[in-house]
């Protein structure tokens, strides 16, 4: 069971030293290594990105290092059935769910070989616009609902969404039908450059859980335990029919928010040196260290693994055709007007007289490219 | 075959679509208990019960946001904006998701999904009851919109909007909604997408409406001392670009007739096909007869604003005039 | 001072019976007679608003019958230099600021003699959609408070409104910004059809202030003095500096949403009745009299003066010329472009050629009107 | 003179302008102590202090919304919207009160807001960073908007926004924000707005674009055979029509380049304007070359998607063989 610390927040994992460690019922020592190998994956993951992005392999990259904890316990909590609706700062979620590294090294490589259908995995589409996705969230839980279907959905944005206005009414709907929804907030403390206390006066995000009449938890979103348990929680309750929680995961944006940013302008360098020392992954590595559950072997196993699959996945990725012109109007409607085609047919027909295609260069910045080209 | 005012029709069909698929249902503002502000979707609570006629929170975005969700879970949902201009708030799930998540999805799920509303001016109302914000939603790709102008219509787009694959915005015109009365067919009708209707044959002039505004190009047409021909779209997008095309080569005189402000409306889109692709056809001007190009006004002033009669008659008699 | 009731409602007034009346510090009886007047100003105006709809003499009109305490109680709270955010319920709130009675007709009779500055009465446009106009005040504050100014702003809005974006966004930009802000929420438990229970799970609606970081506190909102206490106290918060706070006022609606609104099919006609019993006019009159601040001849006076300004107001806005074309352009934009001119000169040619003016016939519903034609 | 970008050009206007006039504020997401994601706001936290230059809460609707009543109370609030597409949820604000406001006081109250944004394709960025929003803006009565496709414009024109008694929305073209470079004139700069600009003069064919098309255009006309007008428009709203008509008089021949969707484009009206006005100076149909009626697609594909040279270059020489 995890601990409450003061500001409410829970954690499970001890530092080694004055503070012990906790332990989650239910969790064997298999699910244990299995948190790992996922944070692992999702680490090696980001780590690679960021070194791909400086390759010009992918283009711009929404870093989440540190946030895999948050999103490994949280998702761990979850039956298959359920659906998950990331923000990009969730981008290799779906890793967890069985999406291959190469639809997603492809989705920031800008290649439409990164689309998956979401009912595969249930697994929504990466969602770029802040907050806009918590609607559909609660419309697909509500939805399962009103079916009889038992699955219920977890919603991933930051502390800096929480003040979009799609993020409120999301929220509403979802506690006024009773949707099984999981409202999980990454608090890392920063929306770009703006500070938490820039963007709201409460004096914790859980509070506005108040303002819905749901639930609302915090958790120390560097213990991955913690996250599990709590969510777990939030799950069972929407399971029950007794409808969504808020998750408020407390943590530090240790890296910039982007490849395109540069953080030194404005963050706190001691606190982020302070947050790179107790960094998620490495946490955990201790807890299962003591318990005596990770020796060295196992560990350089699972990491090298995830780099296989890292290399493997961006060698796919990168192996991709240049997209075929027809790609642009094949599924922007079910049932295309007549002039799809004839624009497809002009298209083709002065590409075929200039040059073959329509691939771009896979560095961001093209030729005339205007520089920090997505804040995602 | 009954008659029915134009808000019958809308009902009609929505009972129809109801029944004939389990996964339709209706969302909106005051749509269960009290069958919503203009009685469109009256009776759908009691039938269908509130699972599938929700009453929901007032919030515009909620209600398109959690629509796309309720896609993702198998169902077509029905959403309702109360009136024209309370519509803007979804906009942006309409411009970033609605219309676009298909693609994104490569075509793997469809969002069927319908929003209808009231629309436009002459209703002697309050500010911002008025709008013709057709624009927004043509301009948005990933979207088709629909406007019918006849309660068959009204019935037969609504369900077509229904049963259609992809997003459909279903733009009601409000000051007909009932004194427009006409013969409706019963069950099962549906009007295809895309099609426009020739409302009135003719050979010197085209006058191309939709909405409310093709009731008042048929007047005009009344008045008028030459062979007018009267286009009602029925679909805005995707466009009848034969229809159109066919009318402009007969008559070589087109006007078109458009609510909405001006600038960017409807209107210069249809002018801009002709000028485009009838050039040769055309034996003068192309002209608009719109709203202007200024916020809509209070309604003691609102006749001033709607595109009149008199206007299009007006415009007419100029192009036909034309040397 | 209030009394707190179940509920943390606040209230002042006693029922005559049980429950003792209380008294306003800082309140006189002159105060306590002012208060009275602006009720009956308020009532009269809106009842005879209904008759005059009936007549055909305005359009559609949204009723705010038994919502004049909420009104009258908190505008009394404010200074001059305090700006007023009115939503379409508070439509006459500006009588109070000495708003003409003409001009609030004109504009429930679509006629541009509806206009007014806002800056010479401190008294915004009444807004129509709902809860846009919140960010609108907590700009106006932040802005004087930022230009030094001591000013502080009120908005009102419904229990409905509080489900939109907008409201969200709004609350949280004067939280943040601190700006010296009165968010007046009228719960009357109905959004048009829509019961309070459809439009939020919270336990209050007070409870949302806590996620906003800002004071929340609740209000009988038929008790025009608990009212006046509360929002006095928020005014001084405000002024102080302290920032915004939520005040609730409960209360329930009487009457029709607008005169479009047909209630039986959806509301509890017993708690109608009930409510029509205890409205909030005759509650203060009640309080007055049992202070003996109030006489037959005084109630009579008052009443007829406030039933005269109707009468002269309905007459001036009847007198109104129809308005000229000239008026679609004229003020749309500070520096108009020449498409204006144009515009409005071939309007007149044609508008000459038919038929003079554009004034439009003073019912709602023209030959070809929809009916239910607003609502608001 | 100095050599500037065209986001150093803005970035120039914002501190004159502030300098300026002491009623200017900056507010936005990442404005204050970022200097903007990209830096057009970057050291008017240094100078004006934080009262001027805000970081805001994440809420676009509550940047414009707060912006009306900053205005109530006497400033002149310059607001960013961080992208093209993340402005959509201040659609709502701009359309029901931002393009109102002033009418429904009367004139009595003017709302000299200025709403700034980075906008359009072709940046290699992640979905919905690629937007050409243009049409929600120029559609909506009581707004302005310009456009501009050089550095001295952007300062220009930013200075006449802010300046401007009347709300304007600006794009900024992203793609050439730093590759666009050229003489800026130093302090107080104003282009006035409604005024276009010829960019290359020419006889037989006019190339009417705006933004990073002017670019585009400019190198069609290079390849061309023939004596090609280039007209970069700068304002969008109000259009100087004078400078269309004059130049498709001239020539006969236009082409007009976007990069929105076609449907209800800018190029729809334009065309609009010469299918009323200038029919009979036209020697050739109207073209339009503009981005897909389909989502704005991933970056991979954007070089397809995006009006490009060569279908500049293709729609010229077609009009040019025009019978
Ligand atoms: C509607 C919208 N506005 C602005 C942006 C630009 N933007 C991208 S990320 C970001 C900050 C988000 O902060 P937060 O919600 O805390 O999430 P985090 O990135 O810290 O995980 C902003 C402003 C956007 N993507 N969408
Ligand atoms: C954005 C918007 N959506 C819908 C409407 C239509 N409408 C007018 S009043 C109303 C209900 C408002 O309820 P509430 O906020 O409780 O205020 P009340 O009318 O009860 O005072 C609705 C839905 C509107 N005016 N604006
Ligand atoms: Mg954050
Ligand atoms: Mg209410």
């Amino acid at each position: 069971m995890a601990q409450v610390l003061s500001g409410g927040l829970r954690r499970v994992i001890g530092d080694g030293e004055g503070v012990p460690d906790g332990r989650v019922d239910g969790l064997d020592d298999a699910d244990l290594l299995d948190l790992y190998r996922s944070l692992v994956l999702l680490r090696t993951y980001d780590e690679r990105s960021v070194v791909y992005h400086r390759q010009g392999r992918i283009g711009t990259y929404a870093i989440f290092w540190n946030h895999e904890a948050m999103q490994v316990g949280s998702a761990h909590a979850l039956a298959d059935e359920d659906w998950i609706f990331p923000s990009y700062r969730e981008s290799a979620i779906g890793l967890l769910r069985g999406i291959p590294a190469s639809t997603l090294l492809s989705w920031w490589r800008g290649h439409p070989a990164g689309w998956w259908n979401p009912a595969d995995y249930n697994v929504a589409s990466i969602c770029v616009p802040i907050a806009t996705h918590v609607p559909h969230a609660a419309g697909l839980a509500w939805g399962k609902r009103l079916r009889g279907e038992s699955a219920v959905a977890i919603t991933y944005f930051g502390d800096g969404a929480t003040s979009e206005g799609a993020f409120h009414e999301g929220a509403n709907f979802a506690a006024v039908m009773r949707a099984p929804l999981i409202l999980f907030c990454n608090n890392n403390g920063w929306a770009i450059s703006t500070p938490l206390a820039a963007q709201t006066r409460a004096e914790t995000l859980a509070d506005k859980a108040v303002g819905y009449g749901m639930p609302g938890v915090r958790v120390d979103g560097g213990d991955v335990l913690a996250v599990f348990e709590a969510t777990r929680e939030a799950v069972e309750r929407a399971r029950a029919g007794e409808g969504p929680t808020f998750v408020e995961a407390v943590s530090y944006r240790a890296a910039p928010h982007a490849t395109a940013d540069d953080p030194r302008a404005y963050i706190d360098l001691a606190r982020v040196e302070e947050e790179k020392r107790r960094e998620c992954v490495g946490r955990y590595e201790g807890y299962l260290r003591r318990l005596g559950l990770l020796s060295d072997e196992e560990r350089e196993e699972i990491r090298s693994g995830a780099a296989a699959l890292m290399r493997e996945g961006i060698a796919r990725a990168e192996a991709e055709p240049a997209p075929d012109p027809s790609i642009l109007f094949e599924h922007a409607l079910a049932s295309p007007p007549p002039s799809f085609a004839q624009d497809l047919a002009e298209l083709r027909r002065i590409l075929g007289r200039t040059e073959a295609g329509g691939a771009a260069s896979p560095r961001p910045s093209g030729p005339e490219g205007a520089g920090p080209e997505g804040s995602v | 075959m009954r008659e029915l005012t134009l808000v019958e029709a809308v009902n009609d069909a929505l009972h129809v679509e109801l029944e004939r698929d389990g996964s339709v249902l209706v969302l909106g503002e005051d749509v269960g208990r009290a069958g919503g502000v203009f009685r469109a979707t009256a009776g759908l609570l009691d039938r269908f019960g509130p699972d599938r006629c929700v009453d929901t929170p007032l919030a515009e975005a909620g209600i398109l946001g959690t629509a796309v969700g309720l896609c993702m879970a198998g169902w077509r949902p029905v959403c309702e904006m109360q009136y024209d201009a309370f519509s803007y708030p979804c906009l942006d799930q309409l411009i970033t998701h609605v219309g676009r998540y298909r693609w994104r999805t490569g075509g793997g799920m469809d969002f069927p999904i319908t929003i209808r509303m009231p629309y436009g001016g002459g209703v002697r109302a309050p500010e911002l009851h008025d709008d013709s914000p057709e624009t927004y939603y043509v301009h948005t790709p990933g979207v088709k919109v629909a406007i019918p102008a006849t309660p068959a219509d009204a019935k037969g787009l609504l369900a077509a909007a229904v049963r259609d694959p992809d997003p459909v915005v279903v733009l009601e015109p409000k000051l007909v909604y009932r004194t427009a009365r006409g013969e409706v067919p019963e069950g099962e009708y549906v009007v295809q997408l895309g099609q426009a209707r020739l409302a009135r044959e003719g050979s010197d002039l085209t006058l191309v409406a939709y909405g409310a505004m093709v009731g008042v190009a048929e007047r005009a047409a009344d008045v008028l001392e030459a062979s007018v021909e009267v286009l009602d779209l029925r679909t805005l997008k995707p466009l009848d670009e034969e229809a159109l095309l066919a009318s402009a080569a007969k008559t070589g005189r087109v006007v078109l007739v458009q609510e909405a402000p001006r600038t960017c409306g409807y209107a210069a889109e249809l002018a801009a096909v002709l000028a485009e692709k009838a050039i040769l056809d055309l034996r003068g001007p192309v002209l608009r007869v719109t709203g202007y190009d200024v916020p809509y006004p209070y309604w003691a002033i609102e006749d001033a604003y709607m595109p009149s009669v008199a206007r299009v008659v007006d415009a007419a008699r100029r192009l036909l005039a034309f040397a």
